[in-house]
């Protein structure tokens, strides 16, 4: 039993991590940009497909398909960001955001049950069937490469948006155009680089989730639940703080699953969620500013 | 009689002490003015005093009764209007749907009650035309420019029929003449027995119009008295005025 | 393409083909097996139609895509039987849908032949007209597997089964079925989870059977879930003795998607591209020749579907939606052994087929039936070689 | 007298679809000069500054910086030729840290060691800004706010400066500072464009003043004498102080 | 039956301006709770229907508290985990609901043909579709109704003026609720098999959504109308472009396009008031009059 709870442990941890990848990217959107994007799963499952296609088309290893991918959804995300959010009328961003990303997610669907059909596909490397096993508990290794690429691009992430310049530029843009401008920052570009840093991530996060599950066009419903539990509990717009909550609810449903069932450990996702809004609506990490000057 | 009385208030702001053991009384029927520099925690006290921040420590009481804690609405329907620093009105809805928004009681027949409620049409109407807007009754809050949502504010506020009204700088942005015409709007109300507590950095106006001030340093009260004493007060020349 | 959707053909020609309404799930969940099926009709149809058609008139397929919506399946049934005035309906994909959509079939008479409601619910519903094209329901799938492991010498017999199963009637079915035939021969469940369909992560699951460390492991699935579990219990270095998957192995993409892990699992499967049953290579010819590539289980009950109407149409010599006919199919349906592809199928009165599923099993790589003894192909291997 | 750096000549300018706010205004801002735009709540005094730092393209008119047309430039093209602009209200990057804040406002300056010194400046001049150097500038009070806005338009030394009601909501002692640099700024040769509710403050500092009414300059001339004017004085820089 | 959800949504939707692409939650337990009561207790139809839609009110009432804490993005989100946290459940609670089995509601007319009993769901809809008119055309002209849309606008700000708005929401939300779960009863008795997948769905939720939008949300009529376009739209793709999956993205597109050009849907477009300030201040006339020499 004691093994069994730290193998649920140990699994919960490295699927935070992946979580937390998957997460970042949305946390970035909504905190920083202030839209919601449902179609981010939507997003992950395409990179998932683009890095299926590369791979079996050239044979190479899944993770040499991300300097494809990563350039491709960069372009994307600025795209995206310029020909369609920006567009949005600013006063009612967030609700007009969802309904306009619903849309771009059910238009991903539908173009790759057109030309994937709808057929599950799946990618696996030999690396990714084995490992390690460090006292009793084991540590299958494309969990392991899932964390470490999450932490890296996190790591990288949160480089970008807090100490660089581009993303003081950034967050400036969000947070008062008009202003923005009057400093000498190109507003569009950033914004549009923004979203694209944000679709990035989705590559990322699409080629590790290619690895370890199979997928097929209509998959991402099932993640955008969980995702956006997780970027809440963190904190809207906290990129760190969608990390912790990310491994939190990694390592609670791991522990949940391994003690009682799956139904319980999918609720947990949700529980936490409401009991964060009563405790904390705010989320556990995110400093909501109160507007009341 | 006494309207407000504040004893102990305190809140603070990871290490700031926006407001530091606050313990002030107003009294009815009086304009008071608040003054102090910049950050010495005059919106935060507007803020505890109409439940919109929780203090840490320290009791509000209008008119004897705890309103401690109390929700915004309640506080609201205890009688206590306030403006906002910078002015907040509803932009899309029209001028006279702002002034209808106001809600005295909650009673359950009032609030099914049709929207064109004569009387309170007929009420709303009043405000305005005592602001002097009442031709934009149709037009939509955000049409409108700095001056006139400044005075829809107020009238809106008034809407509710409040005894103690606190203004958070009426005159901040403020054409002068506007200015001028807001502190005769003041003086009328409170002739009606309005109690008035207003923030205001513009000390042409505090001095001109206050019955009694007070002044804040770093979330406390530094001074209080007439105008004319406390413009004296070597601490609050250090202060707040002095250059 | 052989069939376009029927949306802009003029109804009322009852004496030209035999319109044959279906709803499929091309969309959502159920688009791949839904996919399937609809080739399978396609295929059937194709070759009637070369051999003159039924009763001498073409057959003329009308398909629908629900999108996996219940909502839609019956709305789709109900304007293909009252709008389209079809003469025939076939089934859709997945217990799910075929509740509804029998339902519909039902309140306007008609005989309702499906390929893939497996699940006991679908007959305990009072259905009057509904038969199932396939061997077994989901509950008797493993039925031959549980006899041999029944059969098996005491000192080599599992003694302990984990079960793991999908939240959906027929891959519990399934497992179920098994379940509770082993449970009652004494063979110990120490696990028994059901997880919901947004499972996606499968490795705690796996950690709660590694905890356990069965004999045999069950796993009641669909293809996702069946790819998720193997890789899962791989990883951990679960070896059982026996694996046995339902639906995901039956799959040509699951070998792959496993990645050499495939070898030995076991599952049930109503249909075998070798099998020498009476139409099965001519159905496999025909297959290949229009689709490319080698057919699979859906399409294989889907085409099982079109056998069974077209021996009824044959032998009560009608083919259109009023009630004289459509009873009297339901009853030759009723009574009557069909030749399928699947093999001989017999129904009781609730609809059931009344055979059993054969068991596969991986074994060097290429699909084997191992079970029932007069079908196989080859041995059943047990205990499995380590994944 | 020295030569014109900004002029805007017969500028229409408005919102969207509606009504033009201006209606063929000019204004001429000299190098070493501060003019001073009065005029009531929404006259259009902040479209005036949105058409010259370009953040607005005017109707029809031209907008001349240095002698070149710079019509219809983005705000970047317009900083890099010194031209900048602080704007009405609060403009602060509110979820960004003081610091960071600050640090924006010298975006395009490469310059570090530069950077470095302005920053030392301002933190001087403002004592606030250095205090809560690394707090979160949205939870600052409204004064605080407004002077880590105006510290932000400190870290560039531009050759024109737009100055949209840059003491509204400061204390006098924090007015007195605001003034002072813009009193700094002419003597240092910088063209200044102020807008000011406080406008017999902003008259007394300023050399030319500008009434601005319904989309046009009216009357403009000597600061002073403006000021001096009762007819203005009472239509728009309010009555005499009452005490 | 669209009509009708569209409108009960807009209760909530177009007045507080809280976009829920959850109200299928509400949809989802009204139709099962009616199902239940009337296979379980034997209830008749019409007081199963009843006493399922005041649960549901009830229960959306206990939801609220905690979900109207939340505001914009945020709030979308919780709605969201709400829908999938009620599919769990009601999967998971296969002793009481069938789980994934679904559960049958035998018809409550069984002497009537198909369809007639079509022809009565139909009038039986339009009832609660003209009821939800009334109660929404009563809420626009009361108090109550100034409050909610004053929550829109600025929540502090109404709050301050006395508006109670905890209770405002949450009698909003309960008010929709009330009016979607009668919708799912009526759908269960007259569909007859629920199955949590699908009356849980996000799909459901966001057509309402789509509807409401399309049609215009600040207008009595808008989700009517929107319902009016978007139900056939969506059968017509289905059946010109059934043949891929590639009608999902047409309505995806439909969708963008929508957010993008009619934000404020297609009645507000035509009955637009000329926007911007068109107000003509006499006092500065006279102002100018005596000061120009
Ligand atoms: N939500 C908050 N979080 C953290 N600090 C705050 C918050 N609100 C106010 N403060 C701090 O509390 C202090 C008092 O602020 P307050 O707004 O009450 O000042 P004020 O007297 O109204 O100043 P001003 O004249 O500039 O409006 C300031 O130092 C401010 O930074
Ligand atoms: N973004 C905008 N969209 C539409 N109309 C606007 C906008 N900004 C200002 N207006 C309108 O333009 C007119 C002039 O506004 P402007 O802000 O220039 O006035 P102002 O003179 O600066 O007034 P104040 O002293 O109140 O700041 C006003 O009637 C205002 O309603
Ligand atoms: C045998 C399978 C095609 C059955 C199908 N999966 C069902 O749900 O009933
Ligand atoms: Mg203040
Ligand atoms: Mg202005």
């Amino acid at each position: 039993m004691v093994n069994l709870i730290l193998q649920g442990l140990a699994l919960g941890v490295l699927t935070g991590g992946l979580y937390a990848l998957l997460a970042s990217g949305l946390s970035l959107y909504f905190g920083v940009m202030r839209v919601v994007m449902v179609a981010h799963p939507a997003f992950l499952f395409l990179a998932a497909y683009l890095t299926y296609t590369v791979h079996t088309a050239f044979g190479v290893d899944p993770f040499l398909a991300l300097p494809v991918t990563v350039p491709v959804f960069f372009a994307l995300g600025v795209a995206v960001q310029r020909l369609l959010v920006a567009r949005l009328a600013p006063d009612n961003l967030a609700m007009m955001s969802v309904l306009l990303t619903f849309g771009i997610a059910l238009t991903i669907e539908g173009l790759l049950g057109t030309f994937y059909t709808g057929s599950y596909r799946s990618i696996s490397m030999e690396y990714a069937t084995r490992s390690l096993t460090v006292g009793g508990v084991s540590l299958p290794y494309d969990r392991i490469i899932a964390f470490a690429v999450a932490a890296l691009t996190l790591g990288v992430l949160f480089a970008v948006l807090v100490k660089s310049r581009f993303g003081r530029a950034l967050r400036a843009t969000i947070q008062h155009p008009e202003a923005a401008r009057l400093v000498g920052i190109p507003t569009g570009r950033v914004a549009g680089y923004g979203f694209g840093v944000g679709l990035a991530t989705a590559a990322v996060g699409g080629t590790v989730l290619a690895l370890i599950t199979p997928f097929f066009p209509a998959s991402h419903w099932v993640w955008i639940g969980k995702l956006m539990a997780i970027i809440v509990v963190g904190g809207l717009g906290s990129v760190v703080g969608a990390a912790l909550a990310a491994v939190l609810l990694g390592v609670v449903e791991g522990l949940v699953l391994v003690t009682v069932d799956a139904t319980w450990a999918t609720m947990m996702f949700y529980v936490f969620l409401f009991l964060t809004l009563l405790a904390r609506p705010q989320g556990f990490f995110g400093g909501r500013l109160a507007h009341r000057f | 009689m006494t309207s407000l009385r504040t004893e102990g208030l305190t809140k603070a702001f990871g290490g700031v002490r926006a407001v530091d053991g606050v313990t002030v009384e107003l009294r009815d029927g009086l304009i008071n003015g608040l003054i102090g520099p910049n950050g010495s925690g005059k919106t935060t006290f507007f803020n505890i005093v109409t439940g919109m921040i929780r203090a840490d420590a320290g009791r509000v009481l209008y008119r004897d009764r705890d309103i401690t804690r109390h929700a915004p609405h309640r506080v609201a329907h205890a009688g206590i209007g306030r403006t906002f620093q910078l002015c907040r009105v509803f932009p899309r809805l029209t001028v006279l749907e702002n002034m209808l928004v106001a809600v005295r009681r909650t009673r359950l027949r009032e609030l099914l009650a049709g929207l064109r409620d004569k009387g309170e049409v007929e009420r709303a109407r009043h405000w305005l035309r005592r602001m002097g807007i009442e031709h934009l009754e149709d037009a939509e809050a955000r049409d409108l420019s700095y001056g006139q949502q400044k005075l829809l504010e107020l009238a809106a506020v008034l809407m509710a029929e409040p005894d103690l009204i606190l203004l958070d700088e009426p005159a901040g942005g403020v054409n002068p003449a506007l200015i001028d015409r807001i502190a005769g709007l003041v003086r009328d109300l409170n002739a009606e027995g309005r109690t008035f507590l207003v923030v205001e950095h513009n000390m042409e106006l505090v001095m001109g119009m206050c019955d009694h001030v007070i002044v804040f340093d770093r979330g406390a009260p530094i001074a209080e008295g007439p105008p004319s004493v406390v413009r004296e007060d070597p601490r609050v020349l250090e202060a707040y005025l002095g250059v | 393409k052989t069939d376009e959707p029927g949306a802009a053909q003029s109804p009322g020609q009852q004496q030209g083909a035999v319109r044959v309404g279906i709803s499929l799930p091309l969309t959502g969940d159920f688009s791949e097996p839904g996919k399937g099926i609809q080739e399978g009709y396609q295929v059937w149809a194709d070759r009637v139609n070369a051999k003159g058609g039924l009763l001498g008139r073409k057959v003329e397929l009308l398909f629908r895509d629900d999108a996996s919506d219940p909502n839609r399946v019956s709305s789709d049934y109900e304007s293909l039987i009252t709008q389209d005035k079809v003469d025939l309906v076939f089934g859709p994909f997945s217990s799910r849908l075929v509740i509804p959509a029998a339902k519909v079939a039902e309140s306007y008479d008609m005989v309702f032949v499906e390929p893939a409601g497996a699940a006991a619910e679908v007959f305990e519903q009072g259905f009057t007209r509904l038969f199932y094209a396939a061997p077994a329901i989901a509950d008797d799938h493993y039925n031959y597997l549980a006899d041999y492991l029944v059969k098996l010498p005491a000192d080599q017999r599992p003694k302990t089964a984990a079960y793991a199963s999908l939240d959906d009637p027929f891959a519990q079915g399934t497992a179920y079925g098994l379940r509770d035939r082993l449970a009652a021969a004494g063979i110990e469940t120490v696990v028994d989870e059901v997880y919901p369909p947004e499972t996606t992560d499968f490795a705690p699951i796996a950690a709660k059977i590694a905890a356990a460390n069965p004999d045999l492991v069950v796993g009641g699935t669909q293809f996702e879930d069946a790819v998720g579990l193997v890789r899962a219990l791989q990883e951990l270095k679960v070896q059982p003795k026996l694996a046995a998957f339902s639906t995901g192995p039956t799959l040509p993409e699951f070998p792959e998607a496993v990645t050499g892990a495939a070898e030995h699992i076991v599952s049930p499967v109503g249909w075998s591209a070798t099998a020498d049953l009476p139409g099965n290579q001519e159905m496999v010819a025909r297959y290949k020749e229009m689709f490319g590539g080698e057919p699979n289980e859906d399409a294989a009950n889907g085409y099982t579907v079109g056998q069974i109407i077209e021996a009824a149409v044959a032998a009560v010599r009608c083919a259109d939606p009023s009630k004289a006919c459509q009873d009297k199919l339901t009853q030759h349906i009723r009574q009557a052994t069909f030749q399928t592809v699947v093999g001989p199928l017999s129904f009781d009165d609730q609809g059931r087929p009344e055979q059993a599923h054969m068991i596969q099993q991986y074994v060097n790589g290429k699909i084997e039936i191992v079970l029932p003894e007069q079908a196989e192909t080859a041995d059943l291997v047990y205990p499995k070689r380590a994944w | 007298m020295s030569e014109p750096v900004l002029v805007l000549e017969d500028v229409v300018a408005g919102y969207g679809r509606a009504a033009p706010v201006l209606r063929g205004l000019s204004v001429t801002v000299r190098a070493g000069e501060v003019v001073c735009l009065v005029g009531p709540n929404g006259a259009g005094k902040s479209t005036v500054l949105k058409v010259a730092s370009g953040l607005l393209a005017p109707r029809s008119g031209r907008v001349l910086l240095a002698g070149r047309d710079v019509t219809g430039l983005s705000p970047q093209k317009l900083l890099g030729l010194g031209l900048s602009h602080v704007l009405q209200g609060h403009s602060v990057f509110r979820e960004m840290t003081v610091a960071e804040n600050v640090r924006l406002g010298g975006y395009t300056v490469r310059d570090q060691a530069r950077l470095d010194a302005r920053i030392a400046t301002v933190k001087e001049l403002f004592p606030v800004v250095a205090e809560r150097w690394g707090s979160m500038a949205g939870l600052l009070s409204g004064g605080q706010q407004k002077q880590v806005e105006f510290a932000r338009a400190l870290m560039l030394e531009p050759a024109v400066v737009l100055l949209d009601e840059p003491s509204m909501g400061l204390d006098p002692r924090n007015t007195q500072v605001v003034f002072d640099q813009i009193d700094l700024m002419r003597r240092a040769g910088v063209a200044v464009l102020l807008v000011e509710q406080n406008a017999r403050r902003a008259l007394e500092t300023a050399d030319v003043g500008c009434v601005l009414d319904l989309g046009r300059v009216h009357i403009s001339g000597p600061a002073r004498e403006l000021a001096a004017d009762p007819r203005l004085g009472r239509l728009y820089l309010g009555g005499q102080p009452a005490t | 039956m669209y009509a009708a959800m569209a409108t009960s949504w807009n209760l909530l939707g177009g007045f507080t301006g809280y976009v829920s692409l959850g109200h299928s939650a509400f949809f989802g337990l009204g139709a099962y709770g009616t199902g239940l009561l009337v296979t379980r207790l034997d209830v008749p139809w019409v007081v199963a229907l009843v006493v399922s839609a005041v649960l549901v009110t009830a229960f959306a009432a206990g939801v609220g508290v905690a979900a109207v804490r939340v505001r914009g993005a945020s709030f979308v989100i919780v709605s969201i985990a709400l829908v999938s946290m009620m599919n769990l459940v009601v999967q998971g609670w296969r002793s009481l609901t069938g789980g994934s089995t679904g559960l049958q509601v035998p018809s409550p007319f069984p002497g009537l043909h198909r369809g007639q009993t079509h022809m009565v769901f139909f009038y039986l809809f339009l009832a609660l579709l003209a009821l939800a008119l009334l109660v929404w055309w009563y809420v626009s002209r009361s108090r109550f109704g100034a409050g909610l849309r004053a929550i829109r606008e600025d929540e502090d700000k109404a709050e301050s003026l006395g508006v109670p708005t905890g209770a405002y929401k949450v009698t909003a939300f309960s008010l929709s609720a009330l009016f979607v779960a009668l919708a799912g009863g009526l759908y269960a008795l007259w569909f007859g098999s629920l199955d949590p997948i699908f009356v849980f769905s996000i799909l459901i939720g966001s057509y309402m959504v789509l509807m409401s939008l399309l049609g215009g949300v600040r207008h009595l009529f808008g989700p009517l109308l929107g319902a009016l376009i978007v139900a056939p739209a969506g059968e017509y793709f289905l059946i010109a472009l059934g043949e891929t999956q590639i009608h999902l993205t047409a309505t995806g597109l439909v969708l963008v396009l929508v957010v993008l050009f009619m934000p404020d849907g297609i009645l507000a477009r035509l009955t637009r008031r000329r926007a911007g300030p068109s107000i003509h201040d006499q006092s500065a006339d006279q102002r100018l009059q005596e000061v120009t020499p």
